[in-house]
């Protein structure tokens, strides 16, 4: 009997990132999947190590090309945490109304790797639409439509424009007042739900056996948030609902994502409601060229729209980084959580099981 | 007519058919809010992928398409198109095997290029082929016994007299089942599971490039037409209009004119097709088995029953 | 030349060769070849020459007889040429085996037992025949022992079991009529009751079904097709199995009549409805069991059986549409299902004996030959236009259509896109694809294997483009059983509703077929490149492993198995576990060997004659 | 209330715990404690390994190994059971004779972790499954995570010596 | 459609029809690629001027390479770029193919593409807009029509320096040469 080794990746349509799966397939069954990551690997831990603590903040967000924000905010906490700067007040309700509106974005552009995954053309163009929307809101506010670095230690790089909010709330209206059409052709959809439905099931014990965080999880009824555990920033302040689902297959996990995006646009006004109206965004720092931050290690974590990210730094009392780690969600879902849901699922669901995992390859390998 | 024919309905059909898929991609882009491309753009593809310089897997992978291309061009030659045809010979039994010729030099042609993508997309073809065919075999024996005929022409001609089919309630059971089928046979979003990028690198054409994708495209184009030519020839009662035509009857007026109307037809089936199509994930390929050998085949059944006891 | 030298050749040939052997190879293979090609020249000079002749006077009383007629023809040309081809392939299959002077003696002596059959005018002759060649059958199927000893042991209960029916049928005919002369039996027969036709119809029916494979009564075919040596696999489902679609006709037409067959029964039960739904469903289930199968020669063997529906779908409707059909049926699935077993010979003596789907692969550039042959015979089998399967089929269809049998149509036409994708999935597992490493240098296909492929492959296409050589043939068939002729030309059928004309389609398809071969040739031409350059998802290929093989149509299968599986194992096991019991029972009074199963039978059946003589129930 | 630290003081020997911040433990430890210590904090509810990471502290010559685990809180459990949210064990080991027991058996999924610390540190892992290359294709003859590892040296020696194609068709010249 | 349009159709069909339907093959070598799916969505529309994604290398024209390119991703955009039937086009994203980029230092980076492929055309910036897509798609009409973007005839006369670049980063390749290479033409810096 002759065996059979499909690659799925990287040069391939299904595959949403620079990321490889090689299959080992048996008829259409999926005997045996290995991830192969890599490609993407640029040594982001070692080339931090080689540069100031601000001049890393290019390079920082370019870990995450779907979400830069968390990326800029969990070494912006890093950073605060080891050389001890406080946010002020009104910073920290911008940097989570930026934060939120990089969740619903980055949630967007998930809902169009999962609809284009099972040739869903129409909701994909609609969802990138509505996310190229938000990015116009992020390009108002600092200057550039994916890589924005906005946070800086100690708050954020400028305050809201005049009337910004506004047009942020009108922008958000325009994407919620479609959900209900991507209720009724995407999400409620019969063979959409034929499709996702039962396929790629984590239960919550292989869920919490492998480590799986974020809305893998939260599909298995946990609502593990980091927002909720440890508040960080603003979110202190307002009262959110975690939304979970109980299923754990692929169609509970995008429902999770929907819901969170929903409640994540709620915050965003809640958030703009509560805001103090005046106050400074960022506190003074040092000289970047000059500045040291006193020895010592420090880890941080915070909630990206895929999960729990975390930071382990460690810094030598110098001007630079002596040591970066990343703990990004998507390493333990693409690495370990993929390869066991893929296990004897058919070869026509590798697409769809990955892209509800919401593994973003840039940030397994950084 | 025959000559005349034989040389102008496979160009009606070969240019109807890419235009066809021009529309069919203009169409959607209007419903993903955009703009589309040009409705002449698989002129553009075409004339592209002519002018690269392809590769080939060794004699049999060229004898597969071109097989396939003569398959479907001679299968053009039955369908009656509006009062042009050029062949009736073996009728609507002939025209189902014919209608095989293409997939199977597709088939043929993507296996000698050994990817194991192009085999898995020709295994789901044959097996969506599998689904459809049953339906549709139904679809068809109704109209045959319907009329005690085997022949196409004779089908067409009859309902020129009568209107069309569908208007008869006998075999306006078989019609809908045809409408329903009508997605798998053309390859349509919710049965586009042969060609599944996402899945498996557009099957069995995989390996196809340059003139060996030149071909296909117009293949593709004129499956395509073949698939609702079918119906309207069938159902819909070709290039006549109840009749509305008898008093251009004898002048060369009414033979044009039938090629008009059969083509309006056609742009009408196509249109409603792909609003169904714009709203639809595709299937797993048991799904779409289990679909079709469900409904559509109840109805079929269900209509064949009628006539046979009718009969 | 009469009819007795003819069968004297036949016959001598056999134990000519047998006898040769034992002096030298090359003398036994010489004179295989010389007498199975003269005999066909011989029984070609028959051709429209009718011709009868006693051979035995007074046996028991009764004389035995031979003749000649338009139908005995027919099936004697085909048997010995088939017969003549594969022994021409033997010379090459068989050369690394042993016993071959024991191979090539009951590979002739089944040809000159099923020559004696198709010539037999009398029952006795038939049955004495029949019997020779079951049990030469017998003893080849079991050539290559161990599993293929079973599969004989399974083939030849069976057989036993019809041979028993069918003596229990001449013997009542005899009681009944005091002849057992087919012509003068079928004047006879006229007067008999519905009842006793409809007896004797059925006890003939399990004969020549049992023989024909149809559906209740099949499970002896896969497995003596499978575990017998490749070229017999060939003659066994060419012709041999035939000979009982050859039984239907002379009982059907010949001795009981057409007209009085279409009597028995009304409405929805009669005769040949029921034969016609027998057919149906030996058209679809085993198609679709064949999609399952992993042996080629076990896929093939199945189609074997679906295959044998069409001509019992065919003859069943008594009409000259389906006559001509059915009859032109047989010869073409002859055609092409030796082709194809020989092409898979071919493969199995290349790969030294791997026959499994699953491991081979891309064999197309390395044996041309057997890739042609393969290709040509599932075009046949699928009926592809331009190849003689499509002609025969149309005729079926058409019949069915037209006597307003929609379903049984449907069944018909269902069978033949099964059979699509499971005789795809034969060509691309052996053929298509990735070669593996190992079977870069296999053997080459030898001439005497490749000289039978290539003229089968000629006739697929020759009669597929010509269908009017056999049907002027069958015609004439038609005519002698009192049919009215069939209005053909070279080309295909002239006058009737649909008419079917192959040159038509042949023109067309040549001259489109240039004209895109003339774009093709004239755009860009193409790069040749290795089957190592190949899209991979920008990786290079695994070798040896990127080839789709197993599970072929794995979503189907998952669907379809659960249906397929309980059916059909119940069955087998109910069959096996009777067979079993049925042994063990004898075995308790036997020793246990083979031959004491056959004096159980006689021992049965010569209970049943003193029944017979004693108070004449039959 | 004995407080974790305390606890795990009289349960363990050797332990340098310093919690200066309110929800993190920082807990210097032997190399040898660390797979007991591991499956003790799984036990008392620290189900989840969050990351395992490793610092090169070259001028000690020592590898500072270093697992994060925190609970698997949910929302709407009650906060107090746990009072640490996260706990960091740090261990060191030699430089010179990288390697150490892998911690697959206590949290699976250490395993992508402790493959790429294989590959960026030289680490061996004893009990690891594959230790096959997970990020790099090339072989680099110091891990390029060392901090001896100059990454601009070795772009310039390696990506900086392939001559342009023009510069290749001039050296044919 | 002007006159110098129609002209131009008539006197190569070919070339205009590559300019007019660019079936991209691209994969997310980098960042770039998040600017794709905007590009070709309803936004921007790239199927306006005849810009579709397509599945294989076998059926594209033109090869997007968007972003950074590591060396193990070299290998892939080698292998598809040798797949692609010629006339084929290359463009680059952002600045990290030109020279590295910002990762001018790291180790698992290329820092210039042209070394080991011809690029047809670059598109500059980190990241470039949507917008510059369509600039470069624009320029590189430009360019067929000057006959300038030949980078596949470069490909094709140069092989033996490429293959050497690509042998020297990488050692023995997996695959044999695209062209036939005689050995002492082999270059020998």
């Amino acid at each position: 009997m002759r065996e059979l080794e499909l690659y799925y990746g990287p040069q391939h349509l299904g595959m949403v990132g620079n990321f490889s799966i090689t299959l080992q397939v048996e008829g259409d069954r999926i005997v045996k999947a290995s991830a192969n990551p890599g490609y993407l690997h640029r040594g982001f831990e070692k080339l931090m190590e080689q540069r100031t603590w601000m001049q890393n903040f290019p390079l920082v967000c370019r870990i995450n090309v779907v979400e830069p924000d968390h990326m800029e905010l969990i070494y912006a906490m890093g950073v605060e945490k080891l050389a001890g700067i406080e946010v002020p007040e009104r910073g920290k309700y911008v940097r989570s109304i930026y934060c939120e509106m990089a969740r619903v974005a980055s949630h967007l552009f998930g809902a169009w790797a999962y609809a284009n995954m099972l040739g869903f053309d129409t909701v994909a163009h609609w969802a990138m639409y509505h996310r190229d929307l938000l990015l116009d809101m992020f390009e108002e506010l600092t200057g550039a439509r994916v890589y924005h670095i906005y946070l800086r230690p100690g708050g954020v790089r400028r305050d809201f424009p005049d009337g910004f909010t506004d047009r942020l709330v009108e922008t958000l209206h325009k994407i919620g007042g479609k959900v209900p059409d991507y209720n009724a052709t995407f999400f409620e959809n019969s063979l959409f739900r034929k499709r996702a439905e039962c396929v790629g099931i984590v239960n919550r014990e292989e869920a919490l056996r492998m480590g799986a965080v974020g809305h893998t999880l939260k599909a298995t009824g946990m609502a593990y948030d980091i927002r909720k555990i440890e508040p960080y920033d603003a979110y202190d302040q307002i009262d959110f609902d975690i939304h979970t689902r109980e299923k754990g297959d692929a169609y509970s996990r995008l429902l999770a994502i929907r819901d969170e995006m929903i409640e994540s646009v709620h915050m965003i006004f809640k958030l703009i409601d509560k805001m103090p109206a005046q106050g400074e965004v960022c506190t003074k720092t040092p000289n970047p060229f000059k500045w040291t931050i006193p020895a010592g290690d420090a880890y941080v974590r915070c909630e990206s729209s895929r999960g729990e990210l975390g930071l382990y730094m460690v810094s030598d009392g110098g001007s630079k980084p002596y040591r970066v780690h990343f703990n990004t969600p998507s390493y333990n879902h693409g690495l370990t959580v993929l390869e066991k849901a893929l296990e004897g699922e058919s070869i026509s669901d590798v697409g769809n099981i990955m892209i509800s995992l919401y593994v973003v390859a840039p940030e397994i390998d950084r | 007519m025959n000559i005349v024919a034989l040389i102008v309905s496979p160009l009606i059909a070969l240019i109807t058919g890419l235009f066809f898929l021009g529309l069919s991609r203009k169409i959607s882009a209007r419903i993903h809010w955009r703009y589309g491309p040009p409705v002449y753009q698989p002129f553009i593809d075409v004339m592209r992928a002519f002018s690269q310089k392809s590769i080939t897997h060794g004699n049999f992978f060229d004898f597969g398409i071109i097989l396939s291309l003569t398959g479907t061009i001679v299968l053009v030659l039955f369908l009656p198109i509006g009062g042009l045809w050029a062949l009736n010979t073996g009728g609507l039994i002939m025209f189902l095997y014919l209608m095989l010729l293409g997939p199977f030099g597709i088939a043929l042609s993507g296996a000698a290029a050994a990817n194991p993508n192009s085999s898995i997309g020709i295994s789901r073809n044959f097996l969506l082929a599998l689904a459809y065919e049953v339906p549709l075999l139904l679809i068809l024996l109704a109209v045959m016994t319907d009329y005690n005929t085997i022949s196409l022409v004779e089908i067409v001609e009859k309902q020129a007299a009568t209107g069309m089919a569908i208007s008869s309630w006998r075999l306006v059971i078989p019609g809908i089942a045809y409408f329903l089928i009508l997605p798998a046979i053309l390859g349509l979003r919710p049965f586009e599971i042969t060609g599944a990028v996402q899945e498996i690198a557009s099957g069995p054409i995989a390996e196809f490039g340059g003139k060996h994708m030149a071909f296909y495209t117009l293949q593709h184009a004129l499956q395509t037409f073949v698939g609702i030519a079918l119906f309207v020839d069938i159902f819909l009662g070709g290039g006549t209009l109840f009749g509305l035509l008898n008093s251009l009857a004898g002048t060369v007026w009414v033979d044009i004119l039938e090629i008009f109307i059969f083509l309006l037809k056609m742009v009408l089936v196509l249109f409603i097709g792909l609003f169904v199509n714009a709203v639809y994930p595709r299937f797993r390929i048991e799904q779409a088995m289990q679909y079709l050998w469900k409904w559509p085949t109840l109805i079929a059944f269900v209509g064949l029953v009628i006539v046979a006891i009718i009969n | 030349m009469s009819l007795e030298i003819l069968l004297a050749i036949a016959y001598g040939g056999a134990f000519l060769t047998y006898f040769s052997g034992k002096i030298s190879q090359g003398l036994r293979d010489g004179a295989a070849v010389l007498l199975s090609l003269g005999t066909v020249l011989i029984v070609s000079s028959f051709y429209n020459v009718p011709a009868a002749s006693v051979l035995y006077e007074g046996f028991l009383g009764l004389s035995l007889v031979l003749r000649m007629n338009s139908l005995a023809w027919f099936f004697a040309i085909a048997i010995v040429s088939f017969n003549a081809l594969c022994v021409i392939y033997s010379l090459a299959y068989m050369k690394d085996r042993n016993e071959k002077d024991y191979y090539y003696f009951m590979l002739l002596l089944i040809n000159a037992a099923m020559l004696t059959i198709v010539l037999s005018g009398d029952l006795v002759t038939f049955f004495i025949a029949w019997e020779i060649m079951s049990w030469a059958t017998f003893l080849l199927i079991s050539y290559n022992r161990n599993g293929a000893l079973q599969a004989g042991i399974k083939y030849i209960v069976l057989s036993l079991i019809g041979s028993m029916c069918m003596l229990i049928g001449i013997l009542s005919v005899y009681t009944s009529f005091n002849t057992l002369n087919i012509s003068e039996l079928s004047g006879q027969l006229t007067t008999a009751s519905a009842g006793y036709k409809l007896f004797l119809l059925i006890i003939f029916s399990i004969t020549f079904g049992i023989k024909n494979a149809v559906m209740p009564l099949h499970t002896w075919l896969p497995d003596a097709y499978t575990e017998s040596p490749t070229p017999f696999s060939a003659v066994l489902s060419g012709m041999l199995t035939r000979m009982g679609v050859y039984g239907f006709l002379v009982i059907l037409f010949g001795i009981v009549g057409i007209k009085s067959v279409l009597t028995l029964g009304s409405g929805f039960i009669s005769y040949t409805k029921t034969m016609a739904w027998l057919g149906a469903i030996t058209i679809v289930i085993p198609t679709f069991i064949a999609m399952l199968q992993n042996d080629a020669k076990k896929l093939l063997a199945w189609h074997g059986i679906g295959q044998g529906g069409y001509m019992i779908l065919g003859i069943a409707f008594g009409t000259s549409l389906g006559m001509a059909g059915g009859i032109f049926h047989t010869l073409n699935h002859a055609i092409y299902i030796v082709l194809l077993f020989l092409s898979v010979g071919a493969v199995e003596y290349s790969t030294s004996g791997i026959r499994d789907l699953n491991s081979l692969g891309g064999l197309f550039k390395k044996m041309p030959i057997a890739f042609l042959g393969g290709f040509l015979g599932i075009s046949g089998l699928i009926g592809v236009p331009l190849t003689n399967g499509f002609v025969s089929k149309w005729l079926i269809y058409k019949t069915l259509i037209l006597e307003n049998a929609p379903f049984l149509a449907f069944a018909a036409l269902l069978g033949t896109w099964g059979t699509i994708l499971s005789v795809y999935k034969f060509l691309h597992n052996l053929y298509l694809g990735q070669i593996p490493e190992k079977h870069k240098n296999i053997k080459k296909t030898p001439l005497a294997m490749q000289v039978p492929i290539v003229i089968l492959s000629f006739a697929i296409i020759l009669f597929g483009i010509m269908p009017g050589l056999p049907l002027k043939v069958i015609n004439s068939i038609n005519v002698a059983f009192g049919f009215s002729p069939l209005d053909v030309n070279l080309w295909g059928v002239v006058s009737e509703a649909g008419t079917l004309n192959m040159l038509n389609i042949f023109t067309a398809l040549i001259v489109f077929g240039a004209i895109v071969w003339g774009i093709f040739r004239i755009s860009r031409p193409a790069t040749l490149t290795d089957q190592y350059d190949n899209y991979a998802a920008g990786a290079a290929i695994p070798k040896d492993k990127y080839h789709y093989t197993v599970e072929y149509y794995a979503p189907f299968y998952r669907m379809v198995k659960p249906f397929l599986k309980d059916i059909f194992d119940l069955l087998y096991q109910k069959v096996a576990r009777a067979n079993d019991f049925l042994c063990d029972n004898i075995r308790k009074i036997y020793t246990g060997y083979v031959g004491n199963y056959v004096m159980y039978i006689v021992f049965f059946m010569a209970f049943l004659i003193f029944i017979q003589l004693k108070w004449s129930v039959f | 209330m004995v407080s974790l630290k305390e606890k795990l003081l009289s349960d363990f020997e050797g332990l340098k715990i310093d919690d200066r911040e309110a929800d993190r433990l920082f807990i210097d430890t032997q190399k040898e404690a660390v797979l007991s210590l591991l499956s003790y904090l799984k036990k008392a509810g620290y189900n989840h390994l969050a990351m395992v990471s490793c610092t090169d502290w070259i001028d000690e010559g020592k590898f500072e190994l270093v697992y994060i685990v925190n609970a698997y809180l949910s929302g709407d459990q009650v906060f107090g059971k746990k009072e640490k949210k996260c706990i960091v064990i740090r261990t060191k080991i030699s430089r010179q004779s990288a390697r150490f027991m892998t911690v697959m058996e206590i949290f699976e999924n250490a395993e992508p972790y402790e493959r790429e610390m294989h590959e960026m540190f030289g680490i061996d892992f004893e009990g690891h499954p594959r230790l096959t290359p997970l990020m790099l294709e090339r072989d680099y003859k110091i891990p390029p995570f060392r901090k001896d590892f100059d990454t601009l040296n070795y772009v310039n020696n390696t990506f900086g010596k392939i001559p342009s194609i023009e510069q290749r068709k001039e050296g044919l010249k | 459609m002007d006159r110098n349009q129609i002209s131009k159709w008539l006197k190569n069909p070919g070339k205009m029809a590559h300019k007019y339907s660019f079936h991209v093959v691209y994969f997310c070598t980098g960042c770039g690629i998040i600017e794709i799916p905007p590009s070709i969505t309803t936004r921007w529309d790239a199927e306006r001027f005849g810009i579709i994604p397509v599945a294989t290398p076998r059926q594209a024209n033109l090869f997007l390479i968007t972003g950074y390119v590591s060396t193990k991703t070299l290998k892939a955009i080698i292998r598809t770029y040798e797949q692609m039937p010629e006339p084929k086009y290359t463009v680059a994203f952002g600045s990290c193919p030109i020279n590295g980029g910002m990762y001018y230092d790291s180790y698992n980076t290329i820092t210039s593409l042209d070394k080991y492929i011809p690029v047809d055309g670059y598109i500059a910036g980190c990241m470039p807009r949507p917008e510059a897509v369509f600039i470069g798609v624009t320029h590189l009409w430009k360019l067929i029509d000057m006959d300038k973007a030949d980078g596949y005839k470069r490909y094709r006369e140069d092989y033996v320096h490429y293959r050497a670049n690509q042998e020297q980063l990488y050692g023995q390749m997996d695959w044999p040469p695209l062209f036939p290479v005689e050995k002492k033409e082999q270059a020998n810096l």
